[in-house]
Formats: C-alpha cells, structure tokens, sequence
C-alpha cells in the first residue's frame, strides 16, 4: 500500500481532549479501552462525569499510584484501576442491565469502520483472527449515545468512515457521532455531516478521505 | 458536582403526569414510601397505574392514593388486606382495573424493564387462568409462558440511607421490590431516613448504584403504616 | 350442608409437629402463610433447617420478644419476624430467582384442594372474592419438593382431596405429598397413596373421605 | 448444623465427570480460582465444556487447564490475550470450539439459568453474525434475539470471605460473573481467603446468599494470575 500525504489531524490527546469538551456535567458514561480511556484525564474542570467499566465498577478513578494498585481492581482492558469517593461495585448480570437497559448516557467507543447510516463495524478483521467481542455489542444496543473515536483513516490511508462496513459488524445504525483526528461527524439521518473541523485542515479535505457523502454542517453550530 | 438531593417530598414528585404509570416499592408497610405516596396525592395526578406488591392497609400511603380516586389500574400479586376495604370497594363496583401478576413474575418483569429484557419465558402460573392467552413455548420438556417487561415513568421508593450520588442500601425486609423499581422507572425518587455525603457509603455494600437514582428527599423520622392505621389517621 | 361425624384427626400443632418430622437436615425451607408457619417450632434438636421468606429473608427466625420487633423485619404473612445467624437480605428477583431456579430444597402450603395427578387450588375460590395469588405460584413451578398440610376435608365434611379441582389452580401436576389431620398422602404416578395414619384413624375411613381412588402403601414404608 | 467447608481444593474439586459443563468466575485473573483450578486439572476430568469470560493468561489458572486439552470447549466473549498462546492455537488447529457471546448477553444467560428464565429476548447483537439462526421478534417496534439460559454441573469461584452456610462477599471487580454462576451450577465450590463462623457477615451486605453454596475451601493466600505469569511459573 502506499501512504498517501494527507492533512496534519490531532494527536490521540488531542482528539481525546476535544471529545471530552462535548461530555455534559453529570453524565454516566462508559469509554471502550484503549484511546478513548485517555479521554478521562481530559475532563474540564468543575464538570463530573461518572464513569463506567463493565467489568463491575461506577465511579472509576484513575490508574493508581505504583504499589499501591489491587490486581482485583480493575477495568474492562483489565489494567488496575482505583475507585473514587461514591463508587459502587456489582456483578456482571448488574453492569450489563445498565448498559442494556439505556442508564448509560453515552459511550465512546473504538471503530474500524463506520458507515453512513451508523453501522459500527469494530470487534472482528474476520480472517482467521481469534474472534473475541467483549462487551462492545452489548454497548452500543444499550447506551443512550455512541460515540467513536478513531483515526479518520486508516495507517495506509484507507477512509474509516464508508458507505458499507466491510468488516463484521457490532450493531446496526448505533453511532451518533465520530471524532477523528480531522474532524467531528455526527452521524444524520442522510448520512455523515461534518459539525466541527480540526484546525487547519479543510472540509474538502475531510471528504476526500470520506468513502461516503458528507455535508458540511458546521453552519449549524455554534462556534466555540 | 453530583447532587441528587431535593428539598422536600412536594419537590421529589414533581413533573408526573396525568395517566402516568408509578412503581411503588414496598411489601405491606416494609419500604413502603409513605412520605412520598402523600405528596403524589397532594400533587393531585390522576388516572395512574400503580405497580406495587400490595393495594395498602388502612386509609393512608397507597390505600389513600387509591381511596382518593387517583390509581386507574393496580398491577400487584396480593390487592387483599386484613385492613383496608379501599380497593375491594373500588374494584367491587368496576371503579379501578387489576391485572393480578403472581409476585416473583412481577418481579422480574420489573427487573427485565431496568434491564432491557423486553420478555421473557417463566414456568411460572403455566396452566392457571392467570396466563390465559399468554404464548406458551416448551424448553427442555416443559411448558413456559412469555411474560413482558414492565416499566414505569416514576418509582418511589424508600431507603435507609443514601448519599449525594443517590447510593442506596436498604433496612432488612424493606429491600423488596425498591432496587428493581429504581432500575425501571424513568425518574426515580427515594426518600431515606439519613443522607450522607458522597464517599460515605462502602461501595462493596451499595444496594442500589446511584446511576438508578435521580432524586433524594431526606425524610428523618418517616411514619409507620401500622402505627397510622392502629391510631385511625386517614390522609389527607 | 350436614356435618358428618368422623374419626378424630390431628390438631394443628400434632400436623406441624409430623411434617416436621419429614424435612432433611440442612433443607432450604420456605413455609407458606398460616399453618404451614407452624411447622417451624417443630423441626426437632440438631436439625438445621434454613427458612426463606419470599420477602427476601434467607435464614428467618421465630418472631421478635415483644417490643423488639422491626416493622420492616416481616415474613410473607406480614408479620415481624428476626433473623438467625447466617441469615441475608435480598430483592425481590433475587429471592424468586431462589424459587423459580430451584434452589429451595421444599415448600409446605395451605389447599383449597390437591387433585389425584398433583394439581393444586390453593389462591382462589372464585366468585366474586377479590382475587390474590402473592407467591404461590412461584413457588409450585420452582420449589424441588410441594407439600401441601391442609386438614382432610373442608369444615363442612367435604374432602379436599379429590380427582379434578373445582377452584381456579396453582400449578398443574405439583404437589408431590399431603400432610393432612388424618393422614400422610403421597401423589404417585396412579393417584394418592397412604404412606401413613394418624393413630386411631384406619385407611378405610381415609378413603371414605377422600374424593379419588386411594391406595394403601404403607406396607413400602419403613415404620418409624 | 450445616457446615459447608471441605478440607483442600481437591476436597472441593471431587465428583466433576468427563465432558461436565464447568463455570469458572473471574474477569482476566480479577476472581479467579487459580487454586481450583490447578486441583481440576489435577483431578483430570476432560471433555469439559468450560465457560468464563475469557482464556486464561500464560500457563496457569485456566490457560493451563486448557493447554492440559482437558477443555473441549470454550464458552466466553473474549478469548484473546495478550500473554498466552495457548486458545489461539488449539483453536485455530481446530482442537477446541469456540461460542463466541456478547459479554452482557453471556451474563444474562447465566443469571438466567441460576433463575429458572430458559430464555429471554435481548436488542444486543441483532444483525450480527454472532445470532445468526436465532430467532428474531420485535418489541416496541425493534428487533430483538432469542437467547437461552445456560446452567453447568460445576461452578468454580472466589471471593473474599465465606461463612460455614456458604455467605459470600466478595473483593472489588473480583465479583463480575461469580455470584451469577454461584446460582447457575448444580455444585458450587468457592475459595475464600477468609472463613468467619456463621453469623460472622452482615446480613444486609451478603452477596451470594448461603443457599448458592455448596463447598467452601479456604486458601489464606491466593496466587494472582498475574504474578505467576510474570514470573514464568506453569501448571503443573
């Protein structure tokens, strides 16, 4: 493959501290290992989010101190976790009615592919890869808001964002809204539209490196 | 910051809406939320469908919710009292709807609503009148019903303590049906005998995860039912 | 309607005390609301043997010493209760999750009538009486072992134990054994089965009373 | 009087068949019973049909038992890891099957078989190839999938602390599947660091209620998982 140039997108922080901009006061919220756990050290002050692992914890604070950590204390990517003022533990049958039964106001999950009409495609490369889906299926049937965060291409500059997943899929039409190192894209009832943009770096070309339709939508927001 | 308190039992049912359907927590007068049932009746909503284990005792909490001509439907597993003729008369004279559940399914089609269990199949009342025109499905052999899940717009319940968060455990047999309810309901309202600041509560001992919880009314010495019913009060 | 003299059975207490006789060490018990309680003060020295109140009490004791009691410490019947060392509170799903799983080794309830092929009325006798059926037919579709204790025939001399059930029932098929004032009644494949009389009764008048064909097999069991 | 301790792990461990259906608790090695583990693999049962979240991590626990081809089966959600070897090349030699299930969908499946519900209906995977043959019905104008319960001859978990009666609690995240599989198995067998006498817990913060449990075994100092495979240690 080759590697196309493309525009300069934001670095994983940087996407995880924009992501964490649009996260309301109060909110329950569950975030998918890997990239988006880091948007929890990005949380603006003065706002408190509560957050989820589906492993059994409500209130998970961060990483603990070295040494002090507990190897039964831990999060869904099963690296130790400590627990904040007002936490709860409960079983698995528990954590799953949350998320299942729409408590959870938002998750931000990882993608491989997202399509047009909110197919998620993130749990299998098929192939002979060991299939294995975790809690992400469960997650996006249940929560209020799904949110990916990803790359907008991929390392060889494949678009992420499609008309058609071509991977297998996590859920049917669940994502509301996509950040990427290039942009944030909610997910509308024509397709995807562009609602913010990373500086420098054009709505054209967003959609160049778009296997799909995009609007440009920012009109409709409020600049910040 | 997290803060689920509310000033006082009036506040904690504001908003429910006419027709609008409320679980109750309670099994007889254990858990059972009676400073909030007054409010619900002094906030004057009607045509209601009440989810609860029982239809009350006496002429206070539930039976006076149902006694003022509030409650269109009970949905409940045991609607007889030794001491209270509140719903027999109105049910007697065609005045209020019954859709008579056996407990432990009306438990889980509670749960199965916080759950998002939309049915479920149960051995359970499998050739009684109580699941006449249910689906019938065989597992392993043996008939099972299709039950649905119940959900509701408001719960109130009654806890023993709760913290900002609105954490929850309970006292002893009071514990029944309230951290089902609080996973069911739309908006859920505790009323607690003792509030303490978030952190207060070990989170290996919380009932019910404050994420089912969206009020707290602090009610310090909260009335028995059988003590109201043995001194005769009727409410209002 | 006529009263017919027949032989003397058993009070209440001497019906408890018998049942009582019959529950294993160790058992996991849930007592139906009424007589059925009674059983509790029977079960004999150095048997241990669990209650479940469906309320969500596992380990219930006798009632509090006046004054000492807890309005939300209450059994099925609503009435206060204590709890034993070793007891746990719990939900309302959780404790049908007891019953209907299986997990409770017996319960013993009160009948309006107990058919030849195991059948239960015990919630409703129609009519125009306000119809409630709390936990019972929970606990006949899950519990391992139904007993029914009842006395023999209805205060009117009118056998309980009959061929078909008039009142509305239970369970289909669930009662495994009858405790009754005059008798020890098994539903075995064919239909009732003595296993044993009270002292002073005969098998005769048992069937005399007894609405179904009846069969004597005490002989299979050992006497005690 | 009831007294469910036995003497060792192999005490806790006797009477699994060959081709028994055994739940292990634990999320990664967050409750799991490394040391009854290691005494079934001792024991020698094989054929099992083993169901946990995961594989195991290195060659101990439940990577070893696996790795010992004792486990023709494997029911979880996420059978990769990133320290062991050992599914992924059974699986793809095709010496061990795989049904793969969305974590939630697996712990309702349990709690459901622990609660006599043989199946239910849930939104989560609908559309995916992980349901594909099973059933589909609509509720409230969505799409739902029929799943059923599963149950199991053995249960293996761990928690904090037990009573003689088998009362359990347990330690933080090291709770997740265990009090559902408690409910789920025929013989339940748990290891505790603690053994208190009967009376000795709260009943108001029991998690698994004594009536879940059949065989308590005391082992002070559990293995972590983690330290074992940081150390390179394999079973046996």
């Amino acid at each position: 493959m080759t590697q196309t140039p493309g525009p300069v997108g934001m670095s994983r922080e940087q996407m995880s501290a924009r992501a964490a901009l649009d996260i309301a006061d109060g909110s329950y919220v569950n975030l998918g290992i890997g990239i988006p756990e880091m948007i929890a050290q990005f949380i603006p002050e003065g706002i408190e989010v509560i957050l989820h692992t589906e492993n059994g914890l409500l209130g998970m604070g961060p990483s603990p101190a070295d040494g002090d950590g507990d190897p039964e204390l831990i999060n869904a990517g099963k690296r130790q976790v400590t627990a904040l003022p007002g936490a709860s533990y409960f079983h698995h049958a528990d954590s799953f009615a949350m998320i299942r039964g729409g408590h959870l106001d938002l998750c931000v999950l990882g993608a491989l592919e997202v399509a047009a009409n909110g197919d998620l495609a993130n749990w299998s490369t098929g192939g002979d890869s060991i299939p294995a889906v975790g809690g992400a299926m469960d997650l996006v049937s249940g929560v209020k808001a799904v949110y990916v965060m990803t790359s907008h291409c991929t390392r060889d500059g494949i678009p992420k964002l499609v008309e058609t997943c071509s991977y297998p899929l996590t859920g049917v039409g669940v994502v509301n809204r996509i950040y990427t190192d290039l942009a944030v894209v909610e997910v509308g009832p024509d397709g995807f539209e562009v609602v913010d943009l990373t500086e420098g770096v054009t709505f054209d070309e967003v959609a160049a490196l778009t296997a799909s339709p995009i609007q440009d939508a920012r009109s409709a927001r409020v600049e910040r | 910051m997290i803060d689920k308190r509310v000033a006082d039992p009036e506040a904690a049912v504001g908003g429910v809406v006419e027709g609008a359907t409320v679980m109750i927590g309670g099994f007889g007068e254990a858990g059972s939320p009676i400073e909030l049932i007054h409010a619900l009746i002094d906030h004057g909503a009607s045509g209601l469908t009440v989810v609860n284990n029982n239809t009350g005792s006496g002429e206070v909490g539930l039976a006076a919710l149902i006694r003022a001509g509030r409650v269109a439907k009970m949905i409940c597993s045991y609607p007889r009292s030794a001491n209270s003729t509140v719903f027999p008369e109105l049910y007697r004279s065609g005045r209020i709807e019954l859709e008579l559940v056996p407990q432990g399914t009306l438990a889980e089609r509670i749960r199965a609503g916080g759950a998002g269990i939309p049915g479920f199949y149960t051995p359970t009342a499998v050739g009684t009148e109580l699941v006449e025109g249910h689906e019938v499905r065989e597992f392993d052999g043996r008939d099972h019903v299709l039950e649905h899940a119940l959900t509701a717009d408001l719960a109130l319940i009654k806890a023993r303590r709760a913290d900002w968060h609105g954490n929850l455990v309970y006292n002893r047999t009071a514990r029944n049906f309230s951290p089902l309810m609080a996973m069911a309901a739309t908006t859920t309202v505790v009323q607690v005998a003792e509030v303490v600041a978030t952190g207060g509560i070990d989170p290996e001992v919380v009932i019910t995860p404050g994420i089912f919880v969206d009020r707290v009314v602090h009610v310090a010495s909260p009335a028995h039912e059988s003590d109201l019913v043995a001194r005769g009060v009727t409410y209002p």
